[in-house]
């Protein structure tokens, strides 16, 4: 996997030569340094299929624009995270004072964020966030030099709660991993079903890892609730889901769960059992944009799989950055011009029109109700509703 | 600590050791003219070493395989954190962080010694997920899984990093010169031979607590020392894994002499970074290499580097 | 109320009975061997990918069922002969070589099936649930908990009754003794590190369709199985069975009533058994 | 000074103590006579608070210390030295030394300063001759030299009861000599209990002896008395055993031969230089006080101790070099010292296992035949058997391997007087089958009753070898001390 990631490295790089050969930039782009972007991911460890899409979606982008911004090379730098913050630490340390990065990104856990959140705000690295949820990095966190675009675990979850007290049922069971995105993901999908009238009928937090979910189905069975709202990611949502169907749940209970636990990587391990399971998210596969169409073709003929909202959360991590480098021309020593480019970047994102909101460096963005469904052949999620632009109110 | 090392360093068979030695320490001070990154994984591998040292002791001198030295790392650590944020100067912050390791050490420690073995192991395992487990829960307190920045706190690198190879060296030296001591040689003769030292009269029971107390408070001193040097702890820090890894330099270096867990620590920490920067398979090669180790160098490569540099022709 | 009970009990037993076939291998590992196999976890992995591997290529779960735990267990025999041997009654040095081969067979696991999560659809006749009146249970754990005990059963009378079982038997009391009569320690040995080591593969197989498969499931189930067998007493196969029934009933009803404290009440389990009796429920006294 | 009340202890099944009673005086010289597994050493672990009496209780200077800890029954000033040398190998002498004063001070756990050699150290370890050695590591020492550090570390404890286990056992003339003296020299002050093997040297210790058969005191008096006493000739020397006077059976061809065999245990050399001859349908004795090295030389001869040097010739073969099944499968078992009973096998088991795959002389029904008691107890675990018991179905799994040549170690450590002569019925049985064994004994007599030839080992070496009926009583007092 490694040398895969290098042999491309490197042929990026001796495409990128050709380019510049036949190129009008050709004196400058000899005369300058590459811009180098240090990404800190999990590549091992139980996050390291994340961190594997992330990369994927940065790369795809970076890819199409041929691996330049403002007229300089762009060169990615990866490190693993090992889903370790200690770990997360010392990348960055090593990204910023060993390999001289001009700008950061990646960070799957919120953990991670927060560590090394005091670092990059003293050494005035801007850090883009291509992952992690956790409200407060963009809240009581924030930093000038941070910012964040994927979601804020608000963001995503807090339109959810309406739309399943009018949509699914009034009755619904909260499921979350006892952790802090399944925390904060949990209160604020309550926060908006409970002003909608919604009443939830239990709550529960599970261990993070979990190989056997039966006791949690088996007290949802007991509860007999009309939808159960799941905040579950990677193997835990697989083993939830799986039991959930061969409890035989799925006949008599909804799921209306986030957006982490239909990602199409779990569907593709759970099957077609989990058709009409309802979601939230930030992307849904069946957008009718341009940008998705272009996205979804470009990764399913690289890739020869279905994306998900892991590779959208790299692709527009790069997309932001390389517009902001766009934006300043190359010229990232002046390191307030680049952060207000950033701040005010608009991007045409695959999940629709994405733009900086500057109070709090976290993107504003739509939210979308989804539905799992066989398309094209391909198990994934259709679009159901559009819940609005969401912002998240930084407090 | 520096007298016994150039009394070793001039003693005759023993000087190509004792320059190995020197060699070690100046690998640790080495990143100081660097700076930067290599300085802050120096400081990482020192403040690891301590805690390697003190397992190093333990497992060598005392024979408890201990898999929950995480807790007295997370727990001293923790202490630091939370001292410094009830408002407590670092100095007091810095004594608390041992004690309240000692302090859990003595809770477990008598339950511990009642067992042997892979029990000890596997007790020891069990107290240490307890505590993580504690850590994990007590959001209110720790923050949980989100972590707790010591924000607003700097030490200048290079004083710390200093101090973190000053405390480690002065660890190595006070305990070779404690396993001098009429107390150090009777936990030598524990190891030896239990029944006997027993039959002498020794409640050996209580030498193997304060052996573990004392480790425990070394290593809760070293998380200490990790929490300022990362400036940020998480629950992580207290999980299984790091005292597997901590097990592992020891093992790697060498268990007998304290040496070789220092070794251990240094050579882990960079190995490990420096193979994680280009292959995500890096557990694939710390795995050979501890495969290797055992087939090609039973008692851990610091020993055989003493052996093939201190005892060789090699030119001193 | 009462379902719930019932449904639990039978979800606990199955997971019990997973866990035994894990440390069912660790134990008899131990016995014999007097290896603490702490690469168990990673043989598990192996046998749950090769499973879905040969599931898929083969077209049968049941082939699989067969020809997996043969392999894994060749490749079992293959690291105590070439690196375990050697390393006879070298506690901490086999402790580290098993470390280190966990270490190198979970990467290459990783390697070569990648970092997504896997899994494996439960057999035709085994997917789906169970109707008895108002009672729904899925019919896969069921097959679980059925296998446990009837391995449980076969391996009693096979250890009880066969010369083979005897052998073993007589090798993990004395080896010195046996082999005075004739017996060759090192090949029954090695015969017990493949037997245990197939069982891994074997849980790995029955195990991916109740569970998933992912990266780093290889620790938690070398825990688990440590922790099962460590109760138990070690090297006791009834120690694994009582172990893994006890450990599946607190995890099981400790995720029904406590759930965040699920794990932590484990490492309380076997904290207190261990304080109460230091050998383990079912352990001898070692002189 | 020291009182024993009483004292029962039991090891599963097996009653090493039953019910011993015991008084000595200060200042007193007390020996603890008997044969091997009387109980001497059990009672010396009860003593000492090693090992936890079942029932009965013992006193020390007046205060009760069973069930104390030892290292709590040690501070209270009882000394004792264990029968093999037991002190901390890694050290150097004088450091195992000061560790005990410190121990003895309760100053084990000083900080302050390094060990240092005081002076009570030196004075010590001029009075059993080690002062020059202090400095060498202990594993180096000879094994003479580990008794008087022994010795050494018990009296810098400066105890005043001292139980010295067998402090003579497995030394050579001149090493036996020095600390026989030594031992005879102690301070007079001091309470010293002693058992040994060497009848001799123990009664001309003893003010009082004590003498233990089967976990009892079956006599107590002075040495003049006990020397007397014809029980204890009975059960020490054994009595009533005729040697065959008989013409020797003619030699057959050579089943077993050992050529310059040397083994030990690690650096430790125990047997030096053994030549050794069995031929087919022969008994032969092998004859030795304790820690003489029979057991070491029938373990090497079984390959369960590698060789250092030499070779062993089977039937021909150099089978010096093979591990111990392939030995069993040429046709060499072994009746072990102490049984080795099968943990968790059942007598069943215990016999099925050694016949499997055999067809010869010896069927399961056959033994089954000459062992009825082992028939009546096919279900039970063999460790939960009698030790006569075990002792059975210990030479049942020998026979029935249907062996070339039976190794037997020891057959009758521990058994009744009834018991003993049950066995050397049953050696003879086999003998009149044509068997041949190889038979290591500490029951003099009854060997000397069943032998065809003898071989006496003293210190790892053969010193005297012939038929029985040459065995004067100046070669056996010479060798075995009868």
């Amino acid at each position: 996997m490694a040398t895969i990631r290098r042999r491309q490295l490197i042929k990026a790089g001796l495409g990128l030569a050709g380019l510049a050969a036949s190129s009008r930039f050709s004196f400058s782009l000899a005369q300058q340094e590459p811009i180098r972007i240090g990404v800190v991911l999990s590549y091992s460890g139980p996050y390291a299929r994340l961190g594997q899409e992330i990369t994927r979606g940065m790369e795809l982008y970076l890819e199409k624009v041929g691996y330049q911004a403002g007229g300089r090379r762009i060169q990615l730098l990866k490190e693993d995270e090992e889903a370790d913050p200690a770990v997360a630490v010392r990348k960055v340390r090593k990204l910023v004072e060993q390999d001289r990065v001009n700008l950061l990104s990646g960070i799957i856990l919120s953990s991670s964020a927060y560590g090394i959140r005091d670092y990059v705000h003293e050494r005035q690295i801007p850090l883009v966030i291509a992952n992690a949820a956790a409200n407060g990095i963009t809240r009581e966190r924030r930093s000038p030099y941070i910012f964040r675009t994927s979601i804020s675990a608000w963001q995503q979850h807090y339109p959810m709660g309406p739309w399943v007290a009018r949509n699914v049922g009034k009755k619904v069971f909260l499921l979350a991993l006892d952790y802090a995105f399944g925390k904060e993901a949990t209160a604020a999908f309550k926060e908006g079903f409970l002003q909608a009238g919604g009443e939830p009928v239990a709550e529960l937090y599970t261990p993070l890892g979990s190989t056997d979910y039966s006791a949690v189905i088996s007290r949802i069975a007991a509860a007999r609730p009309e939808a159960v709202h799941a905040v579950l990611s990677g193997s835990d949502a697989v083993i939830f889901l799986r039991q959930f169907i061969q409890f035989g749940l799925n006949r008599s209970i909804q799921l209306a769960v986030s957006g982490e636990v239909t990602d199409e990587n779990v569907l593709e391990a759970i099957g077609d059992a989990a058709l009409g399971a309802k979601s939230a998210d930030h992307w849904v596969y069946t957008l009718n944009n341009s940008a998705n169409r272009e996205f979804i073709q470009a990764y399913r003929q690289k890739f020869n799989a279905v994306p998900n909202h892991f590779a959208v959360r790299g692709y527009d991590a790069m997309q932001f950055i390389v517009d902001a480098i766009n934006t300043v021309q190359g010229d990232l020593s002046n390191r307030q011009r680049l952060l207000g480019a950033i701040e005010s970047a608009k991007i045409i994102s695959p999940r629709g029109f994405v733009q900086m909101d500057p109070e709090t460096n976290n993107v504003t963005q739509h939210v979308y109700a989804r539905e799992v469904a066989r398309i094209d052949g391909v198990l994934t999620n259709r679009l159901l509703a559009d819940l609005g632009t969401i912002r998240d109110p930084g407090k | 600590m520096m007298a016994e090392l150039s009394r070793e360093a001039r003693a005759g068979s023993n000087g190509r050791q004792g320059l190995l030695r020197w060699g070690l320490v100046g690998l640790l001070l080495l990143p100081l003219a660097l700076g930067g990154y290599p300085l802050y994984l120096a400081t990482e591998a020192a403040l690891l070493g301590l805690a390697a040292v003190a397992l190093s002791l333990l497992l060598g001198h005392g024979g408890v395989p201990s898999l929950g030295q995480a807790a007295f790392l997370g727990l001293g650590a923790y202490t630091v954190g939370l001292a410094l944020k009830a408002g407590l100067p670092l100095g007091l912050a810095l004594l608390l962080a041992p004690l309240a390791a000692a302090l859990l050490a003595l809770l477990t420690g008598l339950l511990v010694f009642r067992t042997h073995g892979i029990f000890i192991l596997m007790l020891t395992l069990a107290f240490g997920q307890m505590v993580y487990s504690a850590a994990h829960k007590w959001t209110g307190l720790t923050g949980g899984d989100d972590g707790l920045s010591l924000s607003g706190l700097s030490i200048h690198p290079v004083l710390l990093h200093l101090v973190a190879v000053g405390v480690l060296l002065a660890a190595v030296g006070g305990l070779r010169a404690l396993l001098q001591t009429p107390y150090g040689k009777t936990l030598e003769a524990i190891r030896q031979n239990e029944e006997k030292i027993r039959s002498l009269g020794v409640p050996t029971f209580y030498y193997k607590l304060s052996l573990y107390l004392l480790t425990a408070a070394l290593t809760g001193l070293a998380g200490s020392g990790l929490a300022l040097h990362r400036s940020f702890i998480s629950p992580h820090d207290l999980f299984w894994l790091t005292s597997a890894t901590l097990m592992v330099m020891v093992l790697l270096g060498g268990s007998r002499g304290l040496w070789g867990a220092v070794f251990g620590a240094l050579l882990y920490t960079f190995v490990q970074a420096w193979v994680s920067s280009f292959t995500d398979l890096w557990g694939l090669f710390v795995g050979s290499l501890l495969v290797l180790t055992v087939l090609f160098a039973r008692e851990g490569l610091w020993p055989l580097l003493e052996r093939r540099l201190g005892g060789g022709r090699g030119n001193a | 109320m009462l379902l719930l009970l019932l449904t639990q009990l039978l979800n606990s037993l199955a997971f019990a009975m997973l866990l035994f076939l894990l440390a069912l291998g660790l134990s008899l590992i131990f016995g014999v061997a007097r290896v603490v196999n702490l690469a168990h976890g990673a043989f598990y992995l192996l046998g749950a990918y090769l499973g879905l591997a040969l599931g898929a290529s083969l077209g049968s779960f049941w082939l699989a069922l067969v020809l997996v735990p043969l392999l894994v267990g060749l490749l079992g025999v293959l690291v105590e002969r070439f690196l375990l041997r050697g390393l006879h009654g070298r506690e901490l040095e086999q402790v580290l070589v098993t470390i280190g081969l966990g270490f190198i067979l979970a990467d290459l696991l990783r390697a070569f099936f990648g970092a997504a999560i896997r899994s494996v659809p439960p057999p035709a006749e085994l997917a789906g649930p169970l109707f008895l009146g108002s009672f729904i249970y899925p019919k896969y754990p069921l097959f679980v908990l059925a296998m446990g005990v009837l391995l449980f059963l076969l391996v009693r009378l096979l250890l009880a009754r066969t010369p083979f079982g005897v052998q073993v038997r007589a090798v993990t009391a004395d080896p010195g003794m046996a082999s005075t009569l004739g017996i060759q320690p090192a090949r029954v040995s090695l015969l017990t590190f493949g037997i245990g080591t197939a069982l891994a593969g074997l849980g790995g197989v029955v195990g991916a369709p109740m569970i998933a498969l992912a990266p780093g499931l290889d620790a938690q189930m070398t825990l688990f199985a440590l922790i099962v067998v460590v109760i138990g007493g070690l090297g006791r196969i009834e120690g694994a069975f009582w172990g893994a029934i006890l450990v599946g009933l607190v995890d099981g009803f400790g995720r029904l009533f406590l759930p965040q404290l699920a794990m932590f009440l484990i490492f309380a389990l076997m904290a207190l058994v261990l304080a109460l009796k230091p050998e383990g429920l079912l352990g001898r006294r070692m002189a | 000074m020291l009182r024993v009340e009483q004292v029962s202890k039991a090891f599963g099944g097996l009653l090493a103590l039953a019910g011993v009673s015991l008084e000595v005086t200060p200042g007193e010289r007390r020996a603890v006579i008997g044969p091997n597994g009387a109980g001497k050493s059990t009672l010396f672990k009860v003593m000492a608070g090693e090992l936890r009496p079942s029932q009965g209780r013992v006193f020390l200077q007046g205060r009760e210390v069973s069930g104390m800890p030892q290292e709590r029954v040690a501070r209270l000033g009882l000394g004792r030295t264990f029968q093999r040398s037991n002190a901390f190998p890694e050290l150097l002498v004088w450091e195992n030394v000061a560790l005990a004063q410190k121990a003895a001070q309760g100053q084990g756990a000083t900080l302050g300063q390094r060990l240092t050699p005081e002076p009570g150290v030196q004075r010590v370890l001029e009075q059993v001759g080690l002062a020059e050695r202090a400095h060498v590591v202990a594993s180096q020492l000879s094994h003479g030299e580990k008794r008087q550090l022994e010795i050494a570390m018990a009296l810098v404890q400066n105890p005043s009861v001292l139980l010295l286990d067998e402090p003579l056992a497995g030394l050579s003339g001149a090493e036996r000599e020095r600390i026989g003296e030594l031992i005879l020299g102690l301070d007079p002050q001091m309470t010293v209990l002693l058992v040994e093997h060497d009848l001799e040297y123990a009664l001309r210790f003893a003010q009082r002896v004590t003498v233990l058969h089967y976990g009892q005191v079956i006599a107590e008096g002075e040495p003049e008395a006990i020397r007397q006493n014809p029980q204890v000739q009975e059960i020490y020397v054994g009595a009533g055993w005729a040697v065959e006077t008989g013409a020797a059976t003619t030699q057959g061809p050579e089943v077993l031969r050992s050529e310059g065999l040397c083994a030990g245990y690690g650096a430790m050399q125990v047997l030096s230089e053994v030549q050794l001859e069995v031929a087919q349908g022969e008994v032969v004795a092998l004859l030795g006080r304790n820690g003489m090295g029979k057991t070491t030389l029938l373990s090497a001869l079984m390959g369960l101790l590698p060789l250092q040097e030499g070779e062993v010739f089977f039937l021909g073969q150099g089978i010096g070099r093979l591990p111990p099944h392939r030995r069993a499968a040429l046709g060499l078992a072994l009746v072990p010292q102490g049984r080795r009973m099968f943990d968790g096998l059942n007598v069943e088991e215990e016999l099925q296992m050694a016949a499997w795959g055999q067809r010869g002389r010896w069927t399961l029904e056959r033994v089954l035949e000459v062992f009825p008691r082992l028939a009546e107890r096919r279900r039970n675990p063999s460790k939960a058997l009698s030790g006569g018991e075990q002792q059975m179905v210990a030479i049942a799994r020998a026979l029935l391997r249907n062996p070339r040549l039976v190794l037997m170690d020891e057959p009758t450590e521990g058994l009744s007087p009834l018991m003993v002569r049950q066995v050397a019925e049953i050696i003879r049985t086999l003998k009149a089958e044509g068997e041949t064994v190889l038979l290591a004994e500490q029951n003099v007599q009854m060997a000397l009753s069943v032998a065809d030839r003898v071989y006496i080992l003293e210190h790892g070496q053969v010193v005297w070898e012939g038929r029985p009926q040459e065995a004067s009583q100046a070669v056996l007092h010479r060798y075995l001390g009868v």
